[in-house]
């Protein structure tokens, strides 16, 4: 296999592996802000 | 001479579900004898009382005794079959026969099927004996749950809504079997809208509004 | 004070974002960082994120039934806040292995998906965790959701092993063509220091996520709650009389 | 009070009554059962030996999928005001359990001779080592019986219940469905099917524990 080829399978699995990690750590900061915010409003 | 222990006593009782708080430090007392009216609006939480008092539904604060057991403990597995609970929704299974529903019922009981029987015709329903359930009307359905009661002579009566959907005779018939449970030391909880059919029953009445006993 | 401004005024900590942060650029770097192995090329890279993505599949698991047993020893809502955290969480973390694991398959053995047991079992798993997830959405009431997700948690769990086992001896039974076997990595010290370094800063990462994902828990479980214990009157009140003369 | 045999009888004996009534499990999920089985050759083609080859595994497929429907069928439809009189009953939940799964094991019986009939003929199936096959009829039916009667008293009453118990199912399904076909793939390849038998008889066990343990917090449960 072809060196290029190779790195481009390795960048497919690190972008994969980030863009979740990023998004799902994302969006347990955005249901914590919610969550605060309904309840300050709330109380 | 000592006097006879409540059957049923609550004490700050509050119950919640989902997002609604359904009842609200509740104090309340049903000595033998009683036969309590429990009157309210729609949604204000009667039913509730009626599964707190048969120790169906958990509670957030408050203890509840139900015939000398504690409502939370698993004493409370020894009480439930000396207690008579009818819903407003009839519980048969709608593929049984009236016979078959209420032999199961008595069958759970360590009862012989023909007690079921004579039950049904006690309740005015032994022409209706072999017909499925889900085609009896809505008020032989409410009678034949009566016939439950007839079968298991239960102590403590939790009626939601008795006398709805039922006829003058079928009305003569739930009061015969309050009367009788509460003259011999037992107690009675009726719950409805009804007020003046159940006040001519009660020997007690309470409000329920807002979660609140009045 | 009531519980809720205790929750307003409870500063949320940032370390645990800083900590996820960190662990994830460690990984990074030393799995750019180390030499590319003898057989498998760059490729190899593939591994120091796919291995500890599924050790952690593993543990979240592992975690859930421990947390789940102990809530139902104990009856405290704060272990199944920790049991539905580490569940949520060890559904990305399957979803991750598993979604790596098919991108080194590829190029490595040219297919997406081999029936090897462990990755069977792994997919397996992620179902059951969905189901887990699943379950838990359809209950509101705090105490019955916690009790019927344990259950379901404890007996997942139990049934892994036979699921397991059943799956590896299927695969003896069932002995692939041998073009298609992994070809085993030899490793060097230098790769194993970095594997090691990946499975413990993805551990790091997990632990800090954990804290973040039951801190949200908390707070959803307060939400819940003060709805339930709020002034709210009682049904009826929500419905108020129709504005008929609006626009007439 | 009555024994606890005696119990799980009761119930079982109401469930098969009103399956008897119903008639859902005989006119609705084993013809459907069998649509499924007609359907997969329309699929993948016709070809006689392939047939042969996938035939059993496909009934063992149908019959995980489609048997969950009949161990959920009853506990997953019954209504809140049968629920609290069954808890008031005094029966013993664990007997309860039993007894459900009892009829729906004796159902997913019926519903696998049906379907084993089907796939022979359909499928051109041979019957070499069929006489491994009375004794994982037996295991499977006993083991998706008690995990389906489990998983929906789990689920319980919500609305999601039909949707949600298979997804809970299917996956702690898999012992059963591998060893129910191993089982008789070892005896035609001249091999002992002693594992796979001992591991479904595990995994029943695992699951009649588990059932016992859960019934009584579950039916508490609202």
């Amino acid at each position: 296999m072809e060196f290029a080829d190779q790195w481009n399978w390795v960048f497919l699995a690190y972008a994969f592996c980030y863009t979740v990690l990023v998004t799902y750590v994302v969006s347990i900061a955005a249901r914590i802000s919610r969550s605060r915010k309904r309840l300050g409003e709330e109380s | 001479m000592i006097e006879n222990p409540p059957v049923a006593r609550l004490d700050g009782v509050s119950v919640r579900a989902g997002n609604v708080q359904i009842l609200r430090d509740i104090d309340l007392t049903i000595d033998p004898g009683d036969a309590l009216g429990v009157f309210g609006a729609n949604g204000a939480g009667k039913t509730t009382i009626l599964r707190v008092l048969a120790t169906l539904q958990p509670t957030a604060t408050g203890s509840v005794e139900v015939l000398g057991a504690d409502a939370t403990a698993d004493e409370r597995f020894t009480v439930r079959p000396r207690i008579g609970y009818i819903g407003h929704v009839p519980a048969l299974y709608p593929e049984l026969t009236l016979a078959e529903n209420l032999g199961f019922f008595a069958r759970s009981r360590g009862l012989d099927e023909s007690v079921a029987a004579s039950a049904l015709a006690d309740v005015g329903l032994a022409g209706a004996a072999d017909r499925r359930a889900d085609r009896c009307s809505h008020g032989m359905q409410r009678r034949a749950e009566f016939a439950r009661i007839l079968v298991s002579s239960p102590v403590f009566l939790l009626l939601d809504e008795p006398h709805s959907a039922l006829d003058a005779d079928a009305v003569d018939l739930v009061d015969a079997i309050v009367h009788r449970t509460v003259d011999q030391g037992g107690a009675a909880v009726l719950v409805s809208h009804d007020r003046a059919r159940v006040r001519s029953l009660a020997t007690r009445t309470v409000e329920i509004e807002g979660g609140i006993l009045r | 004070m009531t519980p809720r401004e205790q929750t307003i005024e409870r500063p949320t900590s940032v370390w645990p974002w800083i900590t996820m942060g960190v662990a994830g650029t460690v990984t990074f770097i030393a799995s750019m960082a180390v030499g590319p192995d003898a057989v498998q090329g760059q490729l190899s890279r593939i591994m120091y994120v796919h291995v500890p993505a599924a050790w952690l599949a593993y543990l979240a698991f592992f975690v859930t039934m421990a947390a789940s047993a102990m809530y139902l020893w104990r009856k405290d809502l704060a272990w199944d806040r920790r049991a539905a955290s580490s569940a949520e969480i060890g559904v990305v973390f399957t979803g991750l292995a598993i979604g790596l694991g098919m991108i080194w398959a590829k190029p490595t053995w040219g297919v997406w998906w081999t029936w090897d047991a462990r990755l069977t079992l792994t997919a397996i798993m992620f179902f059951v965790y969905l189901g887990y997830l699943a379950l838990r959405r359809t209950t509101t009431d705090l105490n019955a959701r916690a009790k019927r997700s344990a259950i379901l948690g404890v007996l997942a769990v139990v049934q892994v092993p036979l699921v397991h086992f059943s799956v590896v001896w299927w695969r003896t039974l069932h002995q692939p063509p041998t073009l298609l076997k992994p070809e085993p990595i030899d490793m060097d010290t230098s790769m194993l220091v970095t594997l090691g370094i990946a499975v413990v800063s993805f551990t790091v990462m997990y632990v800090a996520m954990m804290f973040k994902r039951i801190e949200l828990a908390r707070l959803e479980d307060e939400i819940t709650e003060m709805q339930q214990t709020a002034d709210v009157p009682i049904a009826g009140e929500a419905v108020t009389a129709p504005a008929l003369e609006r626009g007439a | 009070m009555i024994g606890f045999g005696s119990q799980a009888a009761l119930i079982a004996r109401r469930d098969i009554l009103r399956e008897r009534r119903s008639g859902e499990v005989l006119w609705v999920t084993l013809p459907f059962g069998a649509i499924a089985l007609l359907l997969v050759p329309l699929a993948v083609g016709t070809d006689a030996p392939m047939l042969r080859q996938i035939g059993p595994g496909i009934f063992w497929v149908v019959v995980m999928l489609f048997g969950v429907f009949i161990s959920i069928r009853q506990t997953s439809s019954e209504t809140d005001a049968q629920r609290d009189q069954l808890a008031l009953s005094g029966l013993d939940p664990a007997a309860v359990y039993f007894g459900r799964a009892l009829a729906s094991f004796l159902f997913l019986l019926g519903f696998q001779l049906v379907l084993g009939f089907v796939t022979v003929v359909l499928y051109d199936i041979s019957l070499e080592g069929w006489l491994i096959l009375p004794l994982t009829f037996v295991i499977v039916a006993a083991g998706l019986s008690l995990l389906g009667t489990l998983a929906a008293g789990i689920v319980a009453t919500g609305q999601n219940a039909a949707a949600l118990v298979p997804l809970l199912v299917a996956p702690l399904s898999i012992p059963l469905l591998i060893g129910a076909t191993q089982a008789l793939e070892a005896l035609q390849l001249g091999r002992s099917s002693l594992t796979w038998v001992l591991m479904m008889i595990v995994t029943v066990i695992v699951l009649a524990i588990a059932g016992v343990l859960s019934a009584q917090p579950l039916q508490e449960t609202r």
